[in-house]
């Protein structure tokens, strides 16, 4: 039998997401970069009735924020609010998150890991804004969908949270897993107008 | 060389928005012409002397361009060819591109010698809703309507695959201005200034509106020289969007805006990578409708001949593209606008020989102008008849006061190539009234005018009414400022109305239709395009069809591709003065989007092809892919449906052969199948055996850690839901499996059950469908696999046994094992996290290497699943209880369960209801169809009373060496050992079968324990 | 579009949202079996021409219930809460 | 009155149409009738004329609150089949369909109706199994039925996407050839004119706003045009229904939901018969004038609005090009919208109501232009007997209550889901 050892994740998106330039080439250099966040630990934590923000800071460090939609942390890790009393947290793949959360945090709280079940996309260049606007019906103004803020929402008819990382723009579009071919090559399509350099 | 003048004998020498420097070249109907860049289709046309362009709907008249906008009735044209061929596209929207190809439209054989034509000596006979009156004999209807079909319709389409690409655009505004004439720029410009988002529309190449079209000023100077200043002001605003080629086509709730932009139509093929037509989806937080408003023409005996002309049209032509519509004119209007027309057509060089005006007195500033000129004006007269067939020769003009009193007029010819009518403006109220807005009768301009607003929407201008265009400078300021400040946004000072020099305007005067003279058959069109006559809008109304309604649907007024932008009014004004009502009471139909027809791609977007819908793909999918996997859809999932082995090549055998082999392995060795589809809902909380005891219809208190149950559940209505495993993997922390067709709605009946219902459980549900891999591994060889796999966990039958469930890893991948079985084989069943799925896979194929494993698709799962009577979405499919399905029994009696009242009631316990049953051919060897119906009777005539059918079949279950079947048939389970006909009157198939117990291998579940 | 303010999410377009229904249906809970009131809750709806109660499912947003106050005439959207929420239904009809 | 016939035509048209009759009365309501039915749809229109016709009863009135088929008779996709499942069903709607056969005749008015063949789209194993089931039934209960494979279906529309870029390939459908499509405006206007000659009343721009009750009973109706008594009282006011019966203090098994529906521009023939799209709500026909008619899905909330949403017609166009590619270029005209009488499972309730002397005749979902004459037939049984004719005795309203659904569609008490 084969070497057990260290087995390594593969991606939703291998095979699928590859490197290079596509589409258009603007004399500018390409107005999409796109690529895949990986592999990453994502875990929810979903609270009863009680407030779950004081045990959640201590257990990672940073105090989740009690608004909806707002993100917190720089990505080691980052806490992201997706529904009243629910985060989700991700960071690079490493300790075991979820077990760590689930030792640190009261009874009373659930904490699912789905680090397999998001695939996370990085979208970025000076045509992002566009390209999200094509397939989804929030507003992503940039006074509107701020740095450190996220939207769960619907992308091409995905399911996705999308979490604004800075205002260049920076996003990361957390997707279902089964989904996550189909929202690439929908980015991708999407992007060609503009030159897409896929990394 | 392109001698573009000389070909282009229409043409006038300056002026104009044309680029003289940029000749283009383009066909119609075969032949070549040259048009300049700036251009439309029509105006290229005109400017080369074309005026025949197209044949009427219905008597095949020949007709000219009519108008300059997307009010065209006539100018429809096959634009392109071949999979980018676009029927019914209105020449005066089309931009001219090099190598622009155009064709007429419903005519055969061509243009000039149209046979349809006969159509036209036969009007008489074919008035409005002729054929609701006759054809109703044999051969039937389908017969004739044979032809009328053939005769019907406009433009032709091809069945060839478009090759363009398009796009959908969201955008997000505090302030959405459509149309960018004066009023919309000069809204736009004020909102802006506040830093309001704001999105100004216009369907044109760009901004100016009516102003391209006029010989107005601003300030002292072309009105258009603002235009362009306000243009490049908006411009250096970022929160402002100029969408120009964009048309808003529809209000919709929410004040969202659908907008189309056509990105490439005016060019000979989109750039690469660039798509065809952009939809605009705009949520505005006020909406300023600038729209301005529509020409109407006048009715009168002839007025379709080509030559004929909307007046402002003809202004649009002479200033806009600096192109002659004729070269000798006449003028018959109701309004100052006919004397606007004569000066701007006779500055353009064209010969106007009189100005027809039904008027007596009351005209402004204008009549004394075009008198100076010495043009010949007629007062107090009308245009009675039109001459030539092809294109216009001339018109008869006649006193209207002595028509009106019905006495023979003496007329007077004029010989003309044009006659500009004008009727007057009716606003643009399309958007507004999209939401039910409810358009009100203004007397003074004749003409329906925005009512009350139901949506956040404002009009302005020529839109709401006003005409002037000080009026509508004043009416943009007053609304851009007013609007911004009423969201928040700080405004500064009023500016001043910029200054114009308009001259006093006369009164109207209303006209919906000159009197025909007495004792002629009158051609007097109201709906050009569809060949409505003022005479059909009184047969309808002589007839009873009185409302404005059934006057459009029994004549079809309005109903074309223009939806009656001219000719709507008229029609409904007729029929006011036929029933001797005021216009008012009459009112309008109903306004209904899109405003311009829209190309159906463009709704779709890039959703299409093989995007139609997502595909969702199980971390396995490029194993299955890469070892001979047929897949399958299954909802959005595909799925392996069965495995072709090297070498074998795709067919019917190869088919039948892999499904035999795949399900002997199972029966026989192992096999492996991905069943990572399975919804699969991670519960948590101190309160969720008490949630699952209230959604399952069987008990779920006493499942100990470590142990899977099978369970149903029920919808409100007591119908069978879905089914599936859940396991207790600790003390509150549950894995519910569900079907894979279910899963969606599985998990939203748990989440509206614990938010709405009981909000009181303390119960988390968040589905890990994607984050766990599935495969069932299923044979009498699967503990041997197993065990490789997982060497330090115990498979004994005591240690593990069947429901037993296990954490532990699989080589430092965290696995989850199930003992559960869908096959009826001893089986497992591994969840690995869904990234590590193919390197289980591949582990686990490794691993059974040794002991016959196979991979297994969905025909091989069917059988297995069929000879053990397993029910699937077959059986659940939506109409049965748990009892019918064989789960009675389960159903506890000691606890509620959602679904248990609406299951008592006496239909849904009624023991004579259909129930589960397997099914067998009494010769052993016949296929019964899945979907025949089981009767007692094959040769009982119809009406054939239903006994039950025929869920789910397999042609050959390999290990039983026959077919197999289950069914539904009424009072099943005591019709075991009995027979019945299973017939397929589509197939002329009838199969006698005996009724067994649904499970017929391993009856007692030996293998299953085993 | 209608637009739904979901409590947690703000403002999004109801293509996110799965419609559920009359939110003014009380789940008999309890009631016996038999008791009509079960048919009631399952199958008789107020289906009024005007305000209207109802459930939207937030199924591609934050998958919370959400309880819309929205006329069905003119499909204006009047409030927004959570299922638990009480929002007062106007019972004047709005007639056209 | 005048027949109509292609020698009245000719007579007319040489004497300049200027002798052509009303093809109705406008009628003054008289102060009671012995029936009166509220709802100037195809139904209520039906119900009139086959009272008139069949029963005898001819002091009819038919009361519209707006223009005669301006409601879902009006603004329909005009599919007429009887393709169902479902026995309740199966002979109702065959009955339907077979007096349509004989309706331009019957009504000596061309209602246009052209049996051009119905054809279910199939997308998988499962559906081609469920269609089997679905055309043995049809076929059992002498209805005529054919099962396609992809091969027949490529053979009879071409045009459909068999490419290896379909999303959703076809496995093959089921065709009913009898079905097809009928003018629906002339509908209205042929029954009306019809149940006109035969005395009834026809009563236009007349709205119902109440009841006055004695007891168990109706005695009269309130309305924008006056008061008018009714012996009986019949109920065919389709999306309305829900609000009408409130006003009674009914609470039915209904909800109102807007159905969209749309026309493309004019073209010459393009498509030749009716299809339906397998994976997704859609249907395509065109119409004798050009336009390329179609419908899709509910917008899936509750409705009294005549107009739909974008959501739902990006929806449906989407389909649209899934089925049928070469639409893409195809320009669409114009989409409206009705309001539907959703039932609880998707049958329509025609019967008997709690109320001694109301019958009520709902229900019909997005499928009742179909029913049109049948519905008349048995509506007009049901009054006159005062009870149900077998056509309708399982459509009844009691059958929630007890237990008997007719779910066609299988998904339960989810009125948008049907
Ligand atoms: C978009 C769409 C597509 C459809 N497609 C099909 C199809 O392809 N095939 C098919 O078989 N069916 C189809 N249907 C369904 C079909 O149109 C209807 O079921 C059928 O027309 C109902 O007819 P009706 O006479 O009962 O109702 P309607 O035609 O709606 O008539 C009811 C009448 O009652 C009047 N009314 C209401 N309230 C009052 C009152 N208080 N007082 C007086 N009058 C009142 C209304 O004004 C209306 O005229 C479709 C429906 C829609 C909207
Ligand atoms: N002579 C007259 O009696 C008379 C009558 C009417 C108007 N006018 C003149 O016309 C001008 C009217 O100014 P205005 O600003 O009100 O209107 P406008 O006609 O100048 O501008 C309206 C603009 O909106 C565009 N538009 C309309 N519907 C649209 C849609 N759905 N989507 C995108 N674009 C759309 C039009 O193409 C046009 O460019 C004034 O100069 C006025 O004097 C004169
Ligand atoms: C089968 C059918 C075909 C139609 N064809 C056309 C058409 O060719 N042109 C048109 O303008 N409208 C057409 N309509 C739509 C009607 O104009 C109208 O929108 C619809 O009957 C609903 O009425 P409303 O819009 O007045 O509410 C058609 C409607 C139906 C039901
Ligand atoms: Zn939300």
């Amino acid at each position: 039998m084969a070497d057990l050892a260290s087995p390594q994740r593969r991606s939703a998106l291998e095979g699928v997401l590859v490197p290079g330039d596509f589409g258009a080439t603007p004399f500018n250099g390409p107005g999409i970069l796109l690529s895949e966040r990986g592999p990453l630990s994502v875990v929810q934590i979903e609270a009863g009735t009680e407030d779950l923000t004081a045990a959640a800071g201590n257990a990672l460090g940073i105090a989740p924020s009690g608004m909806p939609n707002e993100a917190a942390g720089t990505g080691r890790p980052r806490i992201l609010g997706t529904g009243t009393g629910r985060w989700l947290i991700s960071e690079p793949e490493g300790r075991d998150l979820a077990a760590h959360l689930r030792a640190s945090l009261p009874e009373s709280a659930a904490v699912t890991g789905l680090s397999h079940a998001r695939v996370c996309l990085r979208l970025s260049g000076r045509d992002a804004r566009t390209l999200l606007a094509k397939g989804c019906g929030i507003d992503i103004h940039p006074d509107a969908f701020r740095p450190d803020t996220s939207r769960m929402t619907s992308l091409f008819h995905c399911a996705a949270l999308i979490d604004c990382r800075s205002a260049e723009p920076v996003y990361d579009i957390y997707v279902h897993r089964s989904y996550a071919v189909h929202l690439f090559e929908m980015l991708l399509d999407g992007a060609l107008e503009f030159g897409c350099r896929v990394a | 060389m392109i001698r573009g003048k000389e070909q282009q004998p229409f043409r006038i020498s300056s002026g104009g928005e044309i680029e003289r420097t940029q000749p283009l070249g383009f066909r119609f109907d075969g032949k070549n012409y040259i048009g300049y860049q700036g251009d439309t289709l029509a105006s290229a046309l005109l400017a080369n002397g074309v005026r025949l362009v197209g044949r009427s709907f219905k008597y095949h008249r020949p007709r000219g361009i009519y108008s300059a906008g997307p009010e065209e009735p006539n100018a429809l044209v096959h634009l392109r060819s071949g999979g980018r061929q676009e029927p019914n596209t209105r020449a005066t929207q089309i931009e001219l591109f090099a190598g622009l190809e155009a064709k007429s439209q419903n005519r055969w054989p061509n243009l000039k010698l149209d046979l349809m034509g006969v159509n036209d000596l036969a009007s008489r006979f074919l008035v409005a809703g002729f054929y609701y009156k006759t054809f109703m004999g044999l051969p039937g209807w389908h017969f004739y309507e044979h032809f009328i079909r053939k005769a019907a319709g406009m433009g032709a389409a091809e069945h060839i695959p478009d090759p363009d690409s398009y796009d959908k655009m969201h955008g997000h505004a505090d302030i959405v201005v459509i149309g960018a004439g004066p009023a919309g720029l000069a809204a736009a410009l004020q909102a802006g200034e506040t830093g309001a988002r704001v999105f100004l529309i216009d369907e044109n190449d760009r901004p100016g509106g009516r102003l391209r079209a006029e010989q107005e000023s601003i300030d002292g100077r072309p009105a258009m020289d603002w235009a362009n200043e306000t243009v490049a002001a908006l411009q250096d605003m970022e929160n402002v969007t100029l969408l120009t080629r964009t048309t808003a086509f529809g209000y919709y709730d929410g004040d969202t805006i659908g907008a189309v932009e056509r990105v490439s139509d005016h060019l000979l093929a989109p750039a690469p990578y660039k798509v065809r037509q952009r939809r605009w989806l705009i949520h505005a937080k006020r909406v300023l409708l600038a729209t301005g408003a529509t020409e109407r023409p006048l009715v009168f005996d002839g007025n379709d001949r080509p030559g004929v002309m909307l007046a402002g049209a003809a202004r649009a032509y002479a200033t806009r593209f600096a192109v002659q519509a004729g070269k000798s004119a006449v003028i018959f209007a109701n309004s100052d606008d006919g004397y606007r027309t004569a000066l701007d057509l006779a500055y353009a060089g064209i010969d106007v020989r009189g100005v027809i005006d039904p008027r007596t007195g009351g005209q402004g500033e204008l009549k004394d102008r075009v008198a100076a000129r010495g043009i010949d004006i007629v007062e107090g007269a009308a245009v009675v008849r039109t001459h030539g067939y092809l294109g216009l020769a001339g018109v008869d003009i006649a006193d209207l006061e002595t028509l009106r009193s019905g006495r023979m007029p003496e007329t007077r010819f004029i010989p003309c190539d044009l006659l500009a009518t004008g009727g007057g403006w009716s606003p643009n109220v399309h958007l507004h009234s999209h939401q039910s807005g409810r358009p009100v009768f203004d007397p003074a301009i004749a003409a329906f005018v925005p009512g009350a607003s139901r949506m956040n929407d404002r009009s302005i201008g020529a839109a709401r009414g006003r005409f002037s265009l000080a009026e509508c400078l004043a009416d943009g300021i007053a609304a851009g400022r007013e609007t911004a400040q009423g969201l928040g946004f700080p405004v500064g000072s009023s500016p001043a109305t910029p200054a114009t020099d308009e001259p006093a305007t006369g009164s109207f005067m209303t006209l919906w239709q000159v009197p025909a003279l007495p004792g002629r058959k009158a051609r007097s069109f109201v709906d050009l395009q569809d060949d409505v006559a003022a005479s059909d809008v009184k047969l309808a109304e002589s007839e009873g069809y009185v409302s404005v309604e059934h006057l459009k649907r029994y004549t079809t007024l309005g109903m074309g591709t223009d939806q009656g932008k001219t000719s709507n009014i008229n029609g409904h004004g007729i029929l006011a003065e036929a029933r001797g009502m005021d216009i008012a009471a009459v009112g309008t139909t109903t306004f209904r989007p899109p405003y311009t027809p829209v190309a159906i791609g463009a709704f779709a977007g890039r959703e299409r092809g093989r995007h139609a819908h997502p595909v969702r793909r199980t971390p396995m999918h490029d194993w299955h892919l890469a070892n001979g996997a047929k897949m399958i859809e299954a909802g959005l999932w595909m799925r392996p449906q069965y495995y072709l082995q090297p070498g074998e090549t795709p067919s019917r055998a190869a088919m039948d052969e892999a499904i035999i082999r795949e399900t002997l392995a199972v029966r026989n060795a192992a096999g492996i199948s991905d069943v990572s589809t399975l919804g699969k809902i991670d519960i948590q909380g101190a309160d969720a055996a008490e949630f699952l005891n209230r959604v399952y219809i069987n008990g779920w208190k006493t499942l100990a850690i470590g142990k899977a149950r099978y369970g149903v559940m029920l919808r409100e209505d007591g119908i069978a839901l879905d089914d599936g495993t859940t396991s207790r993997i600790g003390e509150n922390h549950y894995y519910m499996t569900t079907t894979t067709a279910e899963a969606g709605p599985v998990m939203q009946h748990l989440e509206v059950l614990l938010q709405v219902h009981w909000p009181d459980l303390d119960v988390k549900v968040a589905s890990v469908t994607d984050e766990w891999a599935a495969m069932a591994i299923a044979g009498p060889n699967s503990r041997a696999i197993l065990s490789a796999l997982f060497p330090n966990t115990d498979f004994s039958n005591d240690a593990f046994p069947f429901m037993g469930v296990r954490e532990t890893d699989l080589g430092g991948i965290p696995a989850r094992i199930f003992r559960i079985s869908f096959s009826g084989e001893l089986a497992y069943e591994i969840a690995v996290p869904a990234d590590y799925g193919t390197a289980a896979w591949e582990r686990c194929i490794e691993a059974g290497a040794g002991h016959g494993l196979l991979p297994y698709g969905m025909e091989a799962l069917g059988i297995l699943r069929i000879e053990k009577g397993h029910v699937t979405v077959s059986e659940i499919d939506g109409r049965h209880t748990a009892g019918d399905l064989g789960f009675g029994g389960m159903m506890s009696t000691k606890k509620r369960f959602v679904g248990d009242a609406m299951a008592a009631r006496e239909g849904m316990a009624d023991p004579s209801r259909p129930a589960l049953v397997g099914l067998t051919p009494l010769d052993g060897k016949t296929r019964i169809r899945a979907g025949s119906v089981l009767v007692a009777d094959p040769k009982t005539p119809p009406p054939v009373p239903k006994l039950g059918h025929v869920s789910s079949s397999a042609y050959l279950s390999p290990n039983l060496g026959r077919p197999i079947s289950l069914g539904m048939l009424k009072g099943g389970r005591e019709r075991i050992g009995e027979t019945v006909w299973a017939v397929f009157p589509l197939r002329n198939e009838a199969v006698e079968c005996r009724v067994t117990a649904p499970v017929v291998y391993d009856e007692e579940g030996a293998r299953l324990h085993g | 579009m209608l637009y739904i303010d979901c409590p947690y999410c703000g403002s999004r377009g109801h293509e996110e949202f799965t419609y559920i229904g009359d939110a003014t249906k009380k789940r008999p809970d309890g009631a016996e079996t038999s008791d009509p009131a079960w048919f009631d809750y399952v199958y008789l709806r107020d289906n009024p021409r005007g305000p209207h109660l109802e459930l939207w499912h937030h199924s591609l947003g934050c998958r919370e219930v959400v309880k819309v106050l929205r006329n069905t005439l003119t499909h204006e959207i009047l409030g927004a809460g959570r299922p638990g929420d009480k929002i007062a239904l106007p019972d004047a009809e709005t007639e056209r | 009155m005048a027949e109509y016939s292609v020698f009245s035509l000719v007579r007319n048209a040489l004497t300049g149409h200027k002798n052509w009759q009303r093809a109705w009365r406008d009628p003054e309501p008289k102060p009671s009738y012995d029936v009166v039915i509220v709802g100037g749809g195809g139904h209520g229109l039906a119900t009139a004329f086959y009272l008139a016709k069949v029963h005898g009863i001819r002091n009819v009135a038919v009361l519209e609150k707006g223009w005669l088929g301006g409601g879902n008779t009006g603004r329909n996709t005009t599919i007429v089949r009887s393709n169902y499942m479902l026995d309740d069903n199966s002979h109702f709607y065959e009955k339907s369909l077979q007096l349509w056969e004989q309706l331009s005749h019957e009504l000596n008015f061309n209602v246009m109706f052209s049996q051009r063949g119905v054809l279910n789209l199939a997308h998988s194993d499962g559906q081609m199994d469920r269609f089997a089931r679905r055309g043995n039934s049809m076929r059992l209960n002498g209805v005529d039925a054919e099962l396609l494979d992809r091969r027949q279906v490529m053979k009879m529309v071409p045009h459909l996407d068999f490419s290896d870029e379909a999303r959703f390939p076809i496995y093959g459908g089921l065709l009913q050839p009898r079905g097809g499509t009928a003018r629906h405006d002339a509908v209205a206007w042929g029954l009306a004119r019809g149940a006109d000659r035969l005395g009834v009343d026809i009563i236009q721009n007349c709205e119902v706003t109440g009841f006055r009750r004695s007891g168990n009973r109706i005695e009269a109706v309130e309305t924008s045009r006056g008061t008018i008594g009714c012996g009986k009282l019949g109920f065919a006011v389709a999306g309305n229904t829900g609000h009408l019966a409130s006003k009674l203090g009914l609470k039915l098994p209904i909800e109102s939901h807007v159905l969209q529906a749309f026309v493309s521009e004019p073209l010459k023939p393009f498509f030749d018969h009716v299809v339906t799209f397998g994976a997704e709500h859609f249907y395509l026909s065109q119409s004798d004038k050009g336009g390329l008619v179609f419908g899709g899905d509910l917008d899936m909330y509750n409705s009294y609005a005549q107009r739909g949403n974008l959501p739902t017609i990006d929806h449906v166009m989407r389909a649209g090009l899934a089925m049928v590619p070469s639409i893409s270029r195809l320009r669409l005209l114009r989409h409206w919208g009705g309001v539907m009488d959703m039932s609880m499972d998707g049958s329509p309730i025609i019967g008997k109501s709690p109320i001694d002397n109301l019958y009520l005749n709902c229900g019909w979902c997005y499928g009742g232009f179909k029913a049109t004459p049948g519905s008349g037939w048995v509506f007009a049984h049901t009054i006159a007997e005062d009870e149900p004719h077998a056509l309708n005795a399982g459509l009844r309203l009691d059958r929630f209550e007890r237990g008997h659904l007719i779910d066609e569609e299988a998904t339960g008490a989810v009125p948008g889901k049907h």
